[in-house]
């Protein structure tokens, strides 16, 4: 057990993974000398070299659309997008091709890749250095959307991420790079995708969340702890597939639930989550199924008095938590 | 497939072929024709809802499959690329059962339209219908190839109206930086579906593009089967030597619609359409092996024999085939992870 | 008063909107001289010419970025996407140019103008010729995203969205091209965007459709009529902004709520609508919010039986009323 | 604004201007460099974040947009594109307020990050973030002032890195189709971030691309601003007279870090930094009209003062203004349709 940042985690994690497997290379743009914008990736080029660590040209689409060709012929290539506001021009790479590959030629192909991509605000980003863009990715068959809350989880699930025979979308929350920290067994462990972790138990509220609102969430259940209401807090960290058993078991058995995220709220993830315990948990329902998410305009505005009012907080959650405790 | 020996004329000579090579690749464009034919007829019959045809192609795409090593190399190709998925391996049936969408159609088990090929087994990349993705797979392929030290060459193939994509540029810029054993082929038809060549491009010759990413551009006359093969033999061998990709541009015709849903006579004159049908690459190679004494009489008929007993063969097989079971329908979206 | 196909209904609109307004312009593949692959643009060129009806090269991006471009010196582009399907490699200059332009220039420049597409299944077009797209359409702050279900609908609406300031996403459902006719009235008439429709008047089921559902939830509606259930359709026709009024008057009225889509159920547009409803109508619901959409597939697959196993029928829909009534 | 009158020695009668207008884009490239000196001072100091410099880029953008008409033409800039701005009609203020990202940064009113200039009073297009994306948006505006017949051209410009994005090759060659009034001009100053121009494509210039799309394409020394004014004015005439679009691209050199998050060092040695200052335009414009006997020391007294202040106030107009008001952040998602 070694204390980590988030993007330490991340870096030694994408290390141990190609010392462990040849067939892995990294690629995007300044990963090489740089070693990334945040430097998730320092160090890698000067130990695996020019073929396995590969600074592109500005070309989303082509880092994209090369790693599946790479992936069909033996390779496992880790892409990353410098910022997830900028996997746009791959959509059509991602959403068409990646996505369906195994399935269009019914199984004769599969795709083993991953695209890492830092994404949210809070960091003085403005409209397109801030973005959560996991919902339109979270939709499509075909794909694994992944979003870690700690350097444990990151470690375990970007092994899994790698070792996974299907594409995987890895989004990490470019403000817990560095402000976040934990434990991190020195052990080859992994965490399955496709699991949900109660990461506060409670009784009363459950609250889901993912990525950075997943330690809001954890902050705002201790604040309303102190006023006597019990939390759960579900740290779903796979979105898709998504662990329906452990988002419902924990709304049946408080019958109250607020899902939090920080992407606007009309359409993203978290209406995914509303729809499926408004369906399958209703009969436990102790109150209307809540969202605190970002607001309806089309980014994160820069200046500091605008973003801290387009952010999620630990106050809002907190709110949020109180009026559906006193439902 | 260049390996072969026997015997040699002056046209096999000219080229570095065998005579018994010329036969084989005139037998595809044959097969190719005879089965595109097929589709139409059967498409009119009501047997097949959609046909999207390779005619006027398939000299170009013999021409240029034939010198990648089959098993070995690899091809990304499109929906009119039938002659080289037959060169590249694949069977009269496998096309056919495409055109029927059933369960053992190997493409894609009756889930894709057809004309969109693919096999594992030949390493034919499975198709899809946003055109030039594809060029970026093969770049990958490519890429992996070289990295990996294997020796193959990745060629992808689409026509003049898909090269304008963003893809192509970004593909072609990083297979150029890296010298990646690539080849880029464009099949010009002078048409994206109703669209004129005039109105894709500014320039008459896609191939022009080329030195923009200080590749070779080489434009060949895609009724010219040989020619088309020496120009691939050399992009093929630039690109195993480790010299980088080339563009090849074919001028091809099509001499269809652009597929059973468009009526070409809406913005193609008769004359037009006329004048295509002196290009068509069929009749022409004929001639070429038959005044070569390449392709004499006799073998002319067998060849024919043999490719109507295949077409027939193969479009027996696939109206006999079943449809796919709805209950494989949610197979695949993902690994079918036994014990991992 | 004159009866009229879908499409008729919107060449038609496209027409009389150009001889109205001589800043639109219409552009796209194969709209020219062919007039569209449906024809929906047909004769536009015969009457307006090259330089109001542009036959562009095979390029998505380009066709909506120079849209963009267009819009804010002076025009109004009306740009038809051949297909749905590949409206993907345009994603980045809708998602983070059109949306924004506004936002982001603090009301500077606008981007007045449309993007019509033809979309959904049922028609034989398999994985890349059927898609239904709207979700990643709907989640995005600045734009608007029409679907129309009837030629008097798409009349109205298509009119609407043309002279509408901001970006409009109009989706065509191919399958009703042809097979929806209807009464157009020959005035200048519009409905203005944001207004859902109660198209079928009922008491104890609502369901919430749109596009050909909207039909299918007619005929469910009618079948088990016989039966003694009584449903509400709500045909929402614009889904971003979304007429919430008009829905949760409907669910709180019934009590109960099904919505149907076509698209693959995770993450697709019914998401938002049911949590919308989970979060307030809580206390009017008799049932649980339930939702009738397509498998998790990336495609809807060709062959006939698949795609049959794959499309949302009125019988599907009419087994979901049943269900959520006996609840 | 080449219509001044006045003095025209015999370096200004060379390029067909008059010494004004030589003293007016002297002024514009000190201004700009002047701005972008205090940015960083203030980002040193802890006043702004974040920086994004045009620093060696600046005589290349004075050069490239004076012969464009203010309020006429259009340009589509980029992060670097301050002296464009400036010359286009910006002020030394605008510039700052978008620093500091206040409630009246004409540009996007605080909510865009520094470097994304904007003004729909100098027909100056919303800069974003996403690179290349400006280019459609570019030959756009062009195919609408053909079509409207406005006789307005459309200029826009980007880094050599970001003309890889397929966006340029789609934009390229519509343009080139239709002959649009339209100029494509590339900053190239052989990094992106991090990335040298050899990693970024397979050719030295990013020029010789635009023979694919059948246009000029033109090379130009970025440091000598009368060179680029000469070739922006020969494309800009082009445009306008309806032969079509030019490509531009000027060699420039990037003298700082990409930004005030990057560490140069790393990927550049103390050598290479070195010799680039040698390419700085600045000192090389003035050095140029010193010579000329145009920027008499008088003249360059004065300049410096008024530079000064307009440095100075727009500090303090910037520092003094007021955050945006949260209240308004929902504002202009959409028209505000007042009783339309
Ligand atoms: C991204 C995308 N846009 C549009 C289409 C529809 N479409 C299919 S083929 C085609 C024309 C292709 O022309 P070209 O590349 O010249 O090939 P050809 O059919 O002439 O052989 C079009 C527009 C598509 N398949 N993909
Ligand atoms: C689509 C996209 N991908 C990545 C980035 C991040 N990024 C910003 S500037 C830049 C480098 C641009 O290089 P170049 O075009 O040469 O311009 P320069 O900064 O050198 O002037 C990168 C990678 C971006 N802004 N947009
Ligand atoms: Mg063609
Ligand atoms: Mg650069």
């Amino acid at each position: 057990m070694t204390a980590r940042t988030f993007i330490d985690a991340i870096r030694e994690t994408l290390a141990g993974e190609m010392r462990r497997d040849p067939s892995i290379i990294v690629l995007g743009e300044d990963v090489g000398k740089k070693g990334g914008v945040f430097l998730a990736t320092d160090g890698l080029w000067a130990e695996f070299g020019d073929e396995r660590v590969i600074d592109t040209p500005l070309t989303e689409s082509m880092i994209v659309g090369a790693s599946i060709g790479a992936a069909i012929n033996g390779l496992r290539p880790v892409c990353e997008i410098q910022f997830a506001d900028f996997i746009f021009p791959a959509f059509n790479q991602i959403v068409s091709e990646a996505a369906r590959m195994r399935y269009r030629s019914n199984n004769g192909y599969s795709v083993p890749m991953v695209i890492r991509a830092p994404y949210g605000g809070g960091v003085h980003g403005a409209l397109y250095h801030s973005q959560s863009v996991e919902a339109f990715f979270t939709h499509v068959p075909g794909l694994k959307v992944v979003v870690p809350s700690t350097p444990h989880d990151a470690r375990g699930l970007l092994r899994s991420s790698i070792r996974d025979d299907d594409p995987v979308l890895f989004f990490e929350h470019k403000k817990m790079y560095r402000s976040v920290r934990g434990e991190v067994p020195d052990t080859d462990y992994t965490i399955p995708l496709g699991q949900a972790a109660v990461t506060h138990p409670g009784s009363q509220v459950t609250v889901i969340a993912y990525g950075l609102m997943a330690h809001y969430a954890l902050e705002a259940a201790d604040r309303v702890a102190d006023e006597g209401i019990s939390v759960e807090v579900v740290d779903v960290r796979t979105l898709r597939p998504l662990d329906r058993e452990t988002v419902l078991e924990s709304v049946r058995k408080t019958g109250k639930c607020l899902i939090v995220y920080e992407d606007n709220k009309f359409g993203g993830y978290g209406a995914e989550i509303a729809a499926i315990v408004a369906e399958e948990a209703f009969d436990y329902l102790d109150g209307p199924v809540t969202r605190i998410a970002g607001p309806e305009v089309p980014g994160v505005p820069y200046n500091h008095a605008l973003e801290d009012w387009f952010m999620v907080s630990p106050d809002k959650i907190a709110d949020g938590i109180r009026q559906l405790a006193a439902y | 497939m260049t390996d072969r020996t026997g015997k040699q004329g002056s046209l096999a000579a000219s080229v570095g072929l065998y005579d018994d090579d010329l036969v084989q690749m005139y037998r595809y464009v044959a097969l190719a024709r005879a089965l595109d034919e097929r589709m139409w007829i059967l498409n009119r019959a009501g047997r097949i809802p959609f046909v999207i045809s390779g005619q006027g192609h398939e000299g170009a795409q013999v021409g240029i499959t034939w010198p990648l090593e089959r098993h070995q190399d690899w091809i990304a190709p499109f929906y009119r690329s039938i002659a080289t998925c037959l060169t590249f391996g694949m069977e009269a049936r496998d096309i056919l059962t495409a055109q029927y969408a059933t369960a053992l159609d190997p493409s894609s088990g009756g889930r894709q339209m057809p004309g969109h090929y693919g096999s594992h087994e030949h390493n034919i990349v499975s198709v899809s219908s946003p055109v030039a993705t594809q060029l970026l797979h093969a770049v990958g392929i490519a890429l992996a190839a070289k990295i990996r030290g294997t020796g193959q060459v990745a060629l992808t193939t689409m026509g003049e109206g898909s090269s304008n994509q963003g893809d192509v540029h970004e593909g072609l810029n990083f297979a150029a930086i890296h010298k990646l054993p690539f080849v880029f082929v464009v099949e010009n038809n002078g048409y994206a579906i109703s669209v004129p060549a005039a109105r894709q491009l500014a320039v008459a010759d896609v191939a022009d593009r080329a030195a923009g990413y200080g590749i070779p551009g080489v434009i060949v006359d895609g009724s010219d089967v040989l020619a088309c093969y020496a120009a691939s033999r050399e992009a093929i061998e630039r690109a195993r030597s480790g010299d980088g990709p080339t563009l090849i541009e074919a001028k091809v015709t099509r001499l269809t619609a652009h597929s059973s849903d468009d009526q070409q006579t809406k913005y193609r004159s008769a004359e037009e359409l006329a004048a295509e049908r002196e290009r068509d690459p069929l009749p022409l190679f004929r001639s070429q092996l038959e005044e070569a004494g390449v392709l004499t009489e006799e073998i002319a008929t067998r060849l024919a024999a043999e490719i109507k007993l295949a077409v027939d063969d193969a479009t027996d097989v696939a109206e006999a085939q079943v449809d796919p079971d709805p209950a494989t329908a949610m197979r695949f979206v993902y690994a079918e992870d036994d014990g991992r």
